[in-house]
C-alpha cells in the first residue's frame, strides 16, 4: 500500500485519538488550573464514564442509540456528583494541599478500580456504537462513528471556551485560582467554586469515557493512559490555554502515528515522546503558555 | 446609630491567641483608625470580621442583621468591604477584570465604577495590563478601586498608604473622606500617625490581640503623648 | 567537625540499631520483607533529597533505579563483571543519566518539570523494550545463581543467603542514610530547601540555583540507581516493569506518606506503605480499597505525610 | 470454601498446604479469577477424596497484581510465612521470569499454569515444571503445518511488541517457513496501544493468511477493527484464542470473525464428541457448553487456559503420591517423583487430555486444536498428535543440583 | 572618602511591551554615599534597580559596577560581586524559621564554593544572628517566617540583605508596612550599614528619605527627572509637581 492513503488513515486516527484527549485533558486543565491540584483519579473518572455507557447499554433495551444518549447525559451526572462528594469529603478538609491530594487521590483511584473490578469484573467489555456505518474508502473501511466522536468533542469543546472566556462563572474561578482569600473577600463561595471545578472536570473524562467505549472497550484498567496523556497534553499546551491544549492534543495524537510511517512502531513511540519531551525543554511554558491564559 | 458592630472576638494560630475579646463599634460615616505596633493583631482582626480566619468567640452584627453565624464569602455580600495589607490582586487578571469581580460582588451598577475611577484616573489608562504588572502604588488604588466596586456600607482598609507617593497618599486620603461623606463606616488601619490624624474621627489603639484604648481625635490631638505611651512614638 | 541536629542524629543511629537487632527477632519472613524495605527505602531517600528537600517533583524516578538495575545487571549478565563492580556500575548508571537528563529537565519548574521528566522515563521504559534482544524487555533476565556470590577482601559473600542480603541491605542504608544526614543537615541541604522554598530569593541571594538544582538532581539518581543495582543484583531479576510508571509513583507515594523532606520518612513510608498492602493481600482481596482508604486517612491526620506532620505539629527538630 | 485458609497455622505434617498466587488484579485479572474457581474446585475434589496421602489439602491464595516485582514478595511469603509445601498457579510470563530464580533460591516447588518456553529453554531452575499446559513453541510448531497446507503460504504476523509477541514471531516464522510458506509482513503493535487501525494498512494486499495473537484488554477493539478495516474481502485469519480469552463471541462487534480460526489448547465450546471428563470437569467448575459461568452467560471463562490450574493440581497430586509425600522433608523425593513421570492419561483429573511429560525439559506436551468461528461458535476442525508438537529437548534439568 | 564610583549605568532602558518603564538612564553612584531614589508610583524606580540587580534583563545599555562591565552578568554573580537587593513585595522563606531565612544570606558570603572548606555552621549562625539582631528581630529567631507581621517580614528581608555584607545595598521601599517606632529604629540600622556599605534606597516615606539620604535622585516616566541634595530636590519645582503634590 502506498504512502498516500497511509498517512490519511494516520491523520484519522491520530484526529479521532486527540479528540478524546482534548476532553479528558481539557477537565484535568480545569481543575488543575483552578485548584492547583493533580488530580490522579481523573483516569478512573474517564473508566466509570466507559463503564456507566456499558451499564447503560445493558438496562436498557431497544436500539443502542437510546442507551447511549442516555449514558451520554446519565454517566457524566454520576461521576460528577461523585467528584463533588470526593471534593467535600476530603479535598477540602486537607485544605487542597497539593501534595497531600496527589496521596488522596491516588487513594481515590485505589478505590474506585477496585471496586470497579468486584462489581463489573475484569474483562473488557463491549458497547455498540449508536450507529453503525462503515465508511468505504478505496484503500480501507472506516467507522461513521469515529467522525461523530470528533464532532461532538469539538463541540463540547468550543462551549467550554466560550464558556471560559465570556462567562461571568469563568471569570470566578480564574480569580479563586490566584486568590483564595481574596475570592472570598469578594463574596465568591470557593468551597462551592471548587467542588463545582472538580466535578465539572470529572464529568468532561467521563463524556470522554462515554464517547470511546463503542469504539473500544470498557476495562477497569483503563483509566492509566488517558492520564499520563492529558497530563502531557495540558502541561504541553500550556498551562490552562484552551488554544494549547487543543494543538498539543493535536500534535501528540497525530505525532506518533505518523512517525510511525517510517519507525517501527515502538521507536515511533519512542521518537513522538522525546520530541514532546523536547518541546517542553526548549519552551518551559508549553506551546500557548503566558500569553495565551484562558 | 451604629452600622457594624463587633463584640469579643477571640482567634488564634494554633495555640497562640491572636485575637482577645476584640470589639468596635462603628457608626456611618465615620473613620474609627486602628493603630499598633507590628504584630499587634491589627490584620488579624480585619480577616477576623471578614470570615477568613476562624474565630472561636464573638458575634458581628451589621445595619441590625447578625452576621455571625455566615459563611465568608456572605460578609462582602451584605456589604463589608476589605482591602487587604499587601495587595492582592488577582495578579494574573487584568486590572478590568479585578473591577468586574468587585462590581459582580454585589451586581454593583457601573455607577459604582465611574466613582472609583473618578478617584484614581490612572487606572484608566492601565485598564487591560495584567495586574500584576502594575507599579506597587497603582495596584494599591486598584485593590481600593476594586473594594469601592462593591458599594459597601463598611470598608476595612489595611494600611492603604503603604507603599504610596506622598501626592498619592492625600489622593487616598481624599477618597477616605469622601467615603466618609457619602454616609460609608470606615476602619483604618495604619501605622503612619500623621497620615492618621487628618482623616479619623475616632482612634483605638491595639497590642497583643486587644483593643487597649479608645480616644476620640481631639482627645489625641491635645494630647499627643498619648501616641508615644502606645505606639512608641515621639510626638 | 561538630554534627547539627544532634538529636536527629541519635535518632538515626538508635533507628539504624533496631534494624539490626531486628534479623534476631523477626520471622525469616519478615527480614526478607525488611531487606527489601530498605532497598526500596534507599530509592524513597534518594528520591526524598530531590522532592523533599529541594522541591523539584519528579515523576520519572523509576528510570534512574531502572538505569542502576540494568547497568549492574547487564554488566553481571553480559560481561560476567564481578558483583561489586557491578554494582558501582549501578551507582555511576543512575548518576550519569541524571545528570545528563538534569541538564535538560532542569529547564524547567514545577508542573512542566514533572512532565518531562514522566517523558524521559517512558523513553526510557520504551527502550527497554525496544531493545529486548538484550535487555529480555518485559520477561527480563535472570542472573544465574552461580554468579550470585562474590568476595570481597577475601570475604567470600553468598548474595542466595537471607542473611548475608539483609545485612548487606542495612549496610548500605547505613550509609546512604549517614551520608544524607551530612547532606540535609548541613549547608548545602539548607540551601536545597531554600530553592524549594523561593528560587528567586535564592538566586538574589548569590547562589546558581540550576547548579544546586542540578546536583541535588545528580545526587538523587545515583542513590536512585544504586537502590536499583542493589535490587537487581540481590535478587537476581531485572526487568523492564521497574522502569514502569508505577515505580515512579510508588516512589513519590512512599515519599508522601514518610513525609517529605524528613530524613526518615522515605524509611517509614516504605515500611507502611509496603507491610500494608503485604499484609493485607493475605487477608481480602480487596485490599486495595482498604489501602486507599488508609491513603485518605492518613491524609487526613497527617497531611504532610506521618513524620513531615509529626515534625510540624511536635518535634521541630525531625527533618 | 472448606480447604481454603487465609492464613496458614504453620503446623508441619497436619495438612499439605499449597500457595496460590494468583493474578487477582492487574492486567491478568480476568484470568486469575477464573484460575481461582478452577483450583478450588479440584481441590475440593481432591479433599473428598480424602486428600494427598491421607492429609488434608488447603490452598493459600494471594494477590500477585500481575507484577513481577509482587510475584516474587508472594512467592518469598509462601515459602517463610506460610510455609507451603510447593506453589503453582501463575500464568504471565513475566511474572513467572521474575519469580522463578526465587523459587529456585528458595527451594520451593513452583508449577507453572503459563506458557512460556523459558522453563524447557532451561532457563529456570530444578525447582519448576510445567505438567499440565504445552509451551508455546509447542503450540506454534504444531499449528504451522496446518496453516500453511489449509490456509494458504503468504503470511501476516500481528503480535505484541515484546517478549511474548517475540515468541509467537520467532517460531511462527520458523514453522511457516520449514513448510514453504513464506512471512510477507511482521507487524509488532507496542503494548499499551489502545487504538489499531493505523497499524492495519501495513498488512500487504497479497497476504493469504493473516495471524494475530494479542492480549490484554484492547484485544477486542484490535479485533473489531481488524474487521472494520478488512471489509468483507478479506484474507484467511488465524488467531490465537488468547485475543479473545473471556470475551463473549456472540456479539456484533464480532461478526466478521465468521469464517476464520483459532487456536486453542482446551475447546471453549462443549463439541459433538465432548468426552465425558469435559463434562465433568465442566460441571465442576461451574462452566456452561459455551465456556460461559453457569449462573452468568455473559461471564465467559479464560477456558483454554485455566484447564491448567486444575491439571497441575492432580499432577502434584501424582507425584506426591508416588513420592509418599508428608512434608516438606520429602520435597526433593516428590520432585524426582514428577521428573520420571512420563505422562498422564485423559481423565476427570486430566480433561484436556492425555499429555506426554519430559522429565528433562519439565515440560508436559499436548493435543492443540484448530477450531472455526461460525454461527456465533468455535466447532473444532482439526486436532493435533502430540508428536507433531515435539522438539529436540533444549535443556536437562536432571543434570542440575538441587 | 576620595571620589570613588562604584556603579555606574549608560543609557539604560527597560521596556514592556509598548512600555518604556525605564527610559535610557544614566546614573552614577559614589561609593560611601545613602542615595536615595524617589519618584511617582510607576515611575520605573524597582525596575531601574531590578535592571541593576539583574533580577531582570536590561532592553538596552550598560551598567557598570565597581570598575567592571556586569551587564551580562546573570543575578547570582553580581550578587557575589557585592550588590544585594531586598524586594519591594516580601520575599522571603515562607516555612523556614527566621533565623534559617538569614543563614542562607550568610552562607553566600561565606561560603563562596562547596568544594572549599568554607565556614563551619556556627560561623554561618552567628553572622545571622548579628544581622537580625542589627534589625531588632533576634528575639524570634525560631518563629516560622511566614507567619511573622508584615511588618517584621519586611525587617527580615532588610536582615537578609544586611548578611550579605554587601558593597551596594539595594533596598525597595524597606520601611513599607512598619509601624513609626520601627521606623526610627530602621533607621538607625541604615546609618550604622552606611558605614561599610553604599546603599541605594527607593523610598516615598518623606521622612525616612531627608534622615538617610545624602543625595537623591528623582525618576519620572523612566527617565532622571532631578538629582541633588535634599534641599535642592525639596525645592526643585517639578519634583514638587510630579510627586510631593504640595510644597514641603
Ligand atoms: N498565619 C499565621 N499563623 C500563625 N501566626 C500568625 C499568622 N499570621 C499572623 N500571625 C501572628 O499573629 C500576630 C498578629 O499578626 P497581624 O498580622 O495581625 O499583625 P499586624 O498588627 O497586622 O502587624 P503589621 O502592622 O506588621 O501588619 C503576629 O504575632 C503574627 O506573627
Ligand atoms: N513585567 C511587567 N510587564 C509590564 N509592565 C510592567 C512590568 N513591570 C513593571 N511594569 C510597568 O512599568 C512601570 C514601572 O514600574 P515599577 O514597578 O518600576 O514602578 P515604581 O517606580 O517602582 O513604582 P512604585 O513606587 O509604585 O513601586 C509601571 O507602569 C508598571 O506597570
Ligand atoms: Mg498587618
Ligand atoms: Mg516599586
Amino acid at each position: 500500500m502506498d504512502i498516500a492513503p497511509y498517512l490519511l488513515l494516520a491523520t484519522l486516527e491520530g484526529l479521532v485519538q486527540a479528540s478524546v484527549l482534548m476532553l479528558t485533558a481539557l477537565g484535568l486543565s480545569l481543575v488543575f488550573g483552578v485548584m492547583r491540584v493533580v488530580n490522579v483519579a481523573h483516569g478512573e473518572f474517564y473508566m466509570l464514564g466507559a463503564v456507566g455507557a456499558w451499564l447503560c447499554a445493558t438496562l436498557i433495551p431497544g436500539h443502542p442509540a437510546i442507551s447511549f444518549a442516555v449514558a451520554l447525559i446519565v454517566a457524566p451526572l454520576i461521576v460528577g456528583l461523585l467528584a463533588a462528594l470526593a471534593d467535600r469529603a476530603i479535598l477540602q478538609r486537607i485544605n487542597y494541599n497539593p501534595e497531600a491530594t496527589i496521596v488522596s487521590t491516588i487513594g481515590i483511584s485505589y478505590i474506585i478500580q477496585q471496586l470497579t473490578l468486584m462489581t463489573f469484573g475484569p474483562d473488557a467489555r463491549a458497547v455498540d456504537p449508536p450507529f453503525y456505518y462503515n465508511i468505504r474508502f478505496p484503500w480501507f473501511g472506516y467507522s461513521s462513528y469515529k467522525f461523530f466522536i470528533i464532532g461532538v468533542a469539538v463541540a463540547l469543546v468550543a462551549t467550554l471556551w466560550l464558556l471560559m472566556k465570556h462567562s461571568k462563572m469563568g471569570l470566578l474561578m480564574r480569580a479563586t485560582q490566584y486568590d483564595r482569600e481574596t475570592a472570598l473577600n469578594f463574596g465568591i463561595p470557593v468551597g462551592r467554586v471548587y467542588s463545582a471545578v472538580f466535578a465539572f472536570g470529572a464529568m468532561m473524562a467521563a463524556v470522554a469515557g462515554v464517547l470511546v467505549v463503542p469504539n473500544s472497550q470498557a476495562h477497569y484498567l483503563m483509566g492509566h493512559d488517558p492520564l499520563l496523556m492529558s497530563f502531557i497534553v495540558v502541561i504541553v499546551g500550556g498551562l490552562g490555554s484552551i488554544p494549547g491544549t487543543i494543538a498539543a492534543a493535536v500534535l501528540i495524537g497525530l505525532s506518533d502515528g505518523l512517525l510511525s510511517v517510517f519507525f517501527s512502531p515502538t521507536l515511533a513511540k519512542i521518537a513522538s515522546t522525546l520530541l514532546v519531551a523536547l518541546v517542553l525543554v526548549f519552551k518551559p511554558q508549553g506551546l500557548f503558555g503566558k500569553a495565551g491564559r484562558i | 446609630m451604629s452600622v457594624m458592630t463587633v463584640e469579643g472576638f477571640d482567634a488564634f494560630y494554633g495555640r497562640s491567641q491572636a485575637l482577645r475579646g476584640f470589639s468596635v463599634e462603628l457608626r456611618g460615616g465615620e473613620v474609627l483608625c486602628l493603630l499598633g505596633r507590628n504584630g499587634a493583631g491589627k490584620t488579624t482582626a480585619l480577616k477576623a470580621i471578614m470570615g477568613t480566619i476562624r474565630r472561636t468567640a464573638g458575634r458581628i452584627v451589621l445595619d441590625g442583621r447578625d452576621l455571625s453565624a455566615l459563611p465568608a464569602y456572605e460578609i462582602p455580600r451584605a456589604g463589608i468591604a476589605h482591602v487587604p495589607q499587601g495587595r492582592r490582586l488577582f495578579a494574573e487578571l487584568t486590572v478590568a477584570e479585578n473591577l468586574e469581580i468587585g462590581l459582580s460582588t454585589r451586581k454593583s451598577s457601573r455607577r459604582a465604577l465611574d466613582y472609583a475611577l473618578g478617584l484614581f484616573p490612572v487606572l484608566t489608562e492601565r485598564m487591560n495590563q495584567r495586574s500584576g504588572t502594575l507599579s506597587g502604588g497603582e495596584q494599591t488604588m486598584l485593590t481600593m478601586a476594586r473594594a469601592m466596586c462593591i458599594e459597601p456600607a463598611v470598608i476595612l482598609l489595611d494600611e492603604p498608604t503603604e507603599g504610596l507617593m506622598p501626592s498619592a497618599i492625600a489622593g487616598i486620603r481624599e477618597a477616605v473622606i469622601r467615603l466618609r461623606d457619602n454616609g460609608v463606616a470606615v476602619l483604618l488601619v495604619e501605622q503612619r500617625v500623621d497620615a492618621v490624624l487628618p482623616v479619623a474621627d475616632r482612634v483605638a489603639f491595639m497590642d497583643h490581640g486587644e483593643i487597649k484604648a479608645r480616644f476620640t481625635i481631639d482627645e489625641v490631638r491635645n494630647d499627643l503623648s498619648l501616641l508615644h505611651r502606645y505606639v512608641g512614638v515621639g510626638a | 567537625m561538630t554534627i547539627p541536629n544532634k538529636k536527629l542524629f541519635t535518632l538515626c543511629l538508635v533507628v539504624l540499631a533496631l534494624l539490626f537487632m531486628a534479623q534476631f527477632v523477626l520471622s525469616n519472613y519478615l527480614v526478607l520483607a525488611l531487606t527489601r524495605i530498605l532497598i526500596l527505602a534507599i530509592f524513597a531517600m534518594g528520591y526524598n533529597m530531590l522532592m523533599g528537600y529541594t522541591g523539584l517533583l519528579s515523576l520519572g524516578h523509576a528510570m534512574f533505579f531502572a538505569a542502576g538495575l540494568y547497568a549492574a545487571g547487564l554488566a553481571n549478565y553480559y560481561g560476567g563483571v564481578s558483583l561489586p563492580l557491578a554494582f558501582v556500575f549501578g551507582i555511576l548508571g543512575g548518576g550519569v543519566l541524571a545528570f545528563v537528563i538534569g541538564l535538560l529537565a532542569l529547564r524547567t519548574q514545577t508542573v512542566s518539570f514533572m512532565i518531562v521528566t514522566l517523558m524521559f522515563a517512558q523513553v526510557a521504559y520504551l527502550l527497554t523494550l525496544y531493545f529486548s534482544n538484550v535487555t529480555g524487555g518485559d520477561q527480563g533476565l535472570t542472573l544465574p545463581t552461580a554468579s550470585r556470590s562474590f568476595s570481597l577482601f577475601g570475604l567470600a559473600v553468598d548474595l542466595t543467603s537471607p542473611m548475608a542480603r539483609f545485612n548487606i541491605a542495612l549496610t548500605l542504608f547505613a550509609v546512604v542514610l549517614i551520608g544524607l544526614f551530612a547532606v540535609t543537615q548541613g549547608p548545602l541541604g539548607r540551601l536545597f530547601v531554600a530553592v524549594r522554598e523561593n528560587i528567586n530569593r535564592t538566586e538574589m541571594l548569590g547562589f546558581d540555583t540550576y547548579r544546586i538544582r542540578l546536583l541535588a538532581f545528580t545526587i538523587s539518581g545515583a542513590i536512585s540507581g544504586l537502590a536499583g543495582a542493589l535490587y537487581g543484583l540481590m535478587f537476581g531479576f531485572i526487568g523492564s516493569s521497574f522502569a514502569e510508571f508505577r515505580s515512579s509513583i510508588e516512589v513519590l507515594l512512599f515519599t508522601l506518606v514518610g513525609g517529605p523532606g524528613t530524613l526518615l520518612g522515605p524509611l517509614v513510608g516504605t515500611g507502611v506503605m509496603t507491610m500494608l498492602i503485604d499484609r493485607l493481600s493475605g487477608m481480602t482481596s480487596a485490599y486495595l480499597i482498604v489501602v486507599g482508604v488508609l491513603l485518605i486517612v492518613i491524609n487526613l491526620w497527617f497531611p504532610k505525610g506521618i513524620l513531615g506532620t509529626i515534625r510540624d505539629r511536635w518535634v521541630p527538630w525531625l527533618k | 470454601a472448606p480447604g481454603i485458609v487465609g492464613r496458614a497455622q504453620a503446623q508441619a505434617g497436619d495438612a499439605i498446604r499449597l500457595g496460590a498466587p494468583f493474578h487477582r488484579t492487574g492486567i491478568g485479572a480476568s484470568y486469575g479469577r477464573w484460575y481461582e474457581r478452577t483450583a478450588t474446585a479440584a481441590l475440593k475434589i481432591i479433599n473428598e477424596q480424602g486428600g494427598i496421602n491421607g492429609l488434608p489439602v488447603q490452598m493459600i491464595v494471594e494477590d500477585d497484581g500481575t507484577d513481577p516485582k509482587r510475584g516474587v514478595e508472594v512467592m518469598e511469603k509462601f515459602a517463610a510465612e506460610h510455609k507451603v509445601d510447593a506453589v503453582f498457579g501463575h500464568l504471565f510470563s513475566h511474572v513467572v521470569a521474575a519469580t522463578a530464580p526465587r523459587a529456585g533460591e528458595l527451594k520451593m516447588p513452583y508449577f507453572l499454569c503459563s506458557e512460556t518456553h523459558a522453563l524447557a529453554a532451561g532457563k529456570f531452575n530444578r525447582y519448576c515444571f510445567q505438567p499440565s499446559i504445552t509451551d508455546v513453541k509447542s503450540q506454534i510448531n504444531s499449528m504451522g503445518g496446518w496453516i500453511t497446507s489449509n490456509l494458504g503460504k503468504k503470511v501476516t504476523l500481528i503480535y505484541p511488541d515484546y517478549a511474548f509477541g517475540y515468541d509467537h514471531r520467532d517460531n511462527m516464522t520458523a514453522a511457516v517457513e520449514a513448510q514453504g510458506g513464506k512471512i510477507v509482513a511482521s507487524i509488532a503493535i507496542p503494548p499499551s496501544e489502545t487504538s489499531f487501525t493505523r497499524y492495519l494498512p501495513r498488512i500487504p494486499f497479497d497476504t493469504e493468511v493473516i495471524y494475530h495473537v494479542m492480549v490484554g484488554p484492547a484485544v477486542l477493539t484490535f479485533v473489531k477493527e481488524l474487521g472494520e478495516h478488512l471489509g468483507t474481502k478479506r484474507p484467511e485469519i488465524f488467531g490465537f484464542i488468547d485475543s479473545l480469552e473471556g470475551v463473549q463471541m456472540d456479539i456484533p462487534q464480532l461478526s466478521f470473525l465468521e469464517g476464520t480460526y483459532f487456536w486453542e489448547a482446551m475447546p471453549r465450546y462443549a463439541q459433538p464428541d465432548q468426552t465425558e471428563f469435559d463434562k465433568f470437569y465442566r460441571d465442576a467448575v461451574g462452566v456452561d457448553a459455551t465456556g460461559a459461568s453457569a449462573t452468568d452467560p455473559k461471564d465467559i471463562s479464560t477456558y483454554s487456559h485455566m484447564f491448567s490450574a486444575w491439571e497441575t493440581l492432580f499432577a502434584i497430586k501424582k507425584a506426591m503420591e508416588i513420592s509418599g509425600y508428608k512434608g516438606p522433608a520429602q520435597k526433593i523425593d516428590m520432585l524426582e517423583a514428577m521428573e520420571g513421570i512420563t505422562g498422564f492419561e485423559a481423565s476427570n483429573e486430566f480433561p484436556q487430555g492425555d499429555k506426554v511429560f519430559n522429565g528433562k525439559t519439565h515440560q508436559a506436551f499436548a493435543h492443540q486444536n484448530v477450531s472455526k468461528f461460525g454461527g456465533g461458535k468455535l466447532e473444532v476442525v482439526h486436532t493435533t498428535t502430540i508428536e507433531e508438537s515435539f522438539y529436540p529437548d533444549e535443556t536437562d534439568y536432571t543434570q542440575m543440583s538441587f | 572618602m576620595a571620589e570613588v564610583i562604584l556603579l555606574k549605568t549608560r543609557g539604560l532602558k527597560r521596556h514592556f511591551g509598548g512600555l518604556k518603564a525605564v527610559d535610557g538612564v544614566d546614573f552614577t553612584l559614589r561609593k560611601g554615599e545613602i542615595r536615595a531614589i524617589i519618584g511617582p508610583n510607576g515611575a520605573g524606580k524597582s525596575t531601574f534597580v531590578s535592571l541593576l540587580s539583574g533580577r531582570i534583563p536590561p532592553s538596552e545599555g550598560t551598567v557598570e559596577f565597581d570598575g567592571q562591565d556586569v551587564t551580562a552578568l546573570p543575578a547570582h554573580r553580581r550578587v557575589r560581586l557585592g550588590i544585594a537587593y531586598t524586594f519591594q513585595i516580601t520575599n522571603i522563606y515562607p516555612s523556614m524559621s527566621v533565623l534559617e531565612n538569614v543563614a542562607v544570606a550568610a552562607q553566600s558570603r561565606l561560603r563562596p564554593s562547596f568544594l572549599r572548606k568554607g565556614a563551619s555552621e556556627t560561623e554561618i549562625e552567628d553572622a545571622a544572628r548579628a544581622a537580625l539582631a542589627a534589625v531588632g528581630l533576634d528575639d524570634r529567631l525560631d518563629e516560622v517566617a511566614g507567619v511573622l507581621a508584615y511588618g517584621h517580614q519586611r525587617l527580615l528581608e532588610v536582615a537578609m540583605g544586611l548578611a550579605l555584607e554587601p558593597k551596594l545595598l539595594i533596598l525597595d521601599e524597606p520601611t513599607q508596612g512598619l509601624s513609626d517606632s520601627e521606623i526610627a529604629n530602621f533607621i538607625e540600622v541604615v546609618k550604622r550599614v552606611a558605614q561599610s556599605s553604599t546603599v541605594l534606597l527607593i523610598e516615598h516615606n518623606m521622612h525616612v528619605v531627608m534622615s538617610l539620604a545624602d543625595r537623591i535622585t528623582v525618576l519620572e516616566r523612566g527617565r532622571l527627572l532631578a538629582e541633588g541634595s535634599p534641599a535642592e530636590i525639596m525645592n526643585d519645582k517639578a519634583v514638587q509637581a510630579a510627586y510631593l503634590g504640595e510644597p514641603a
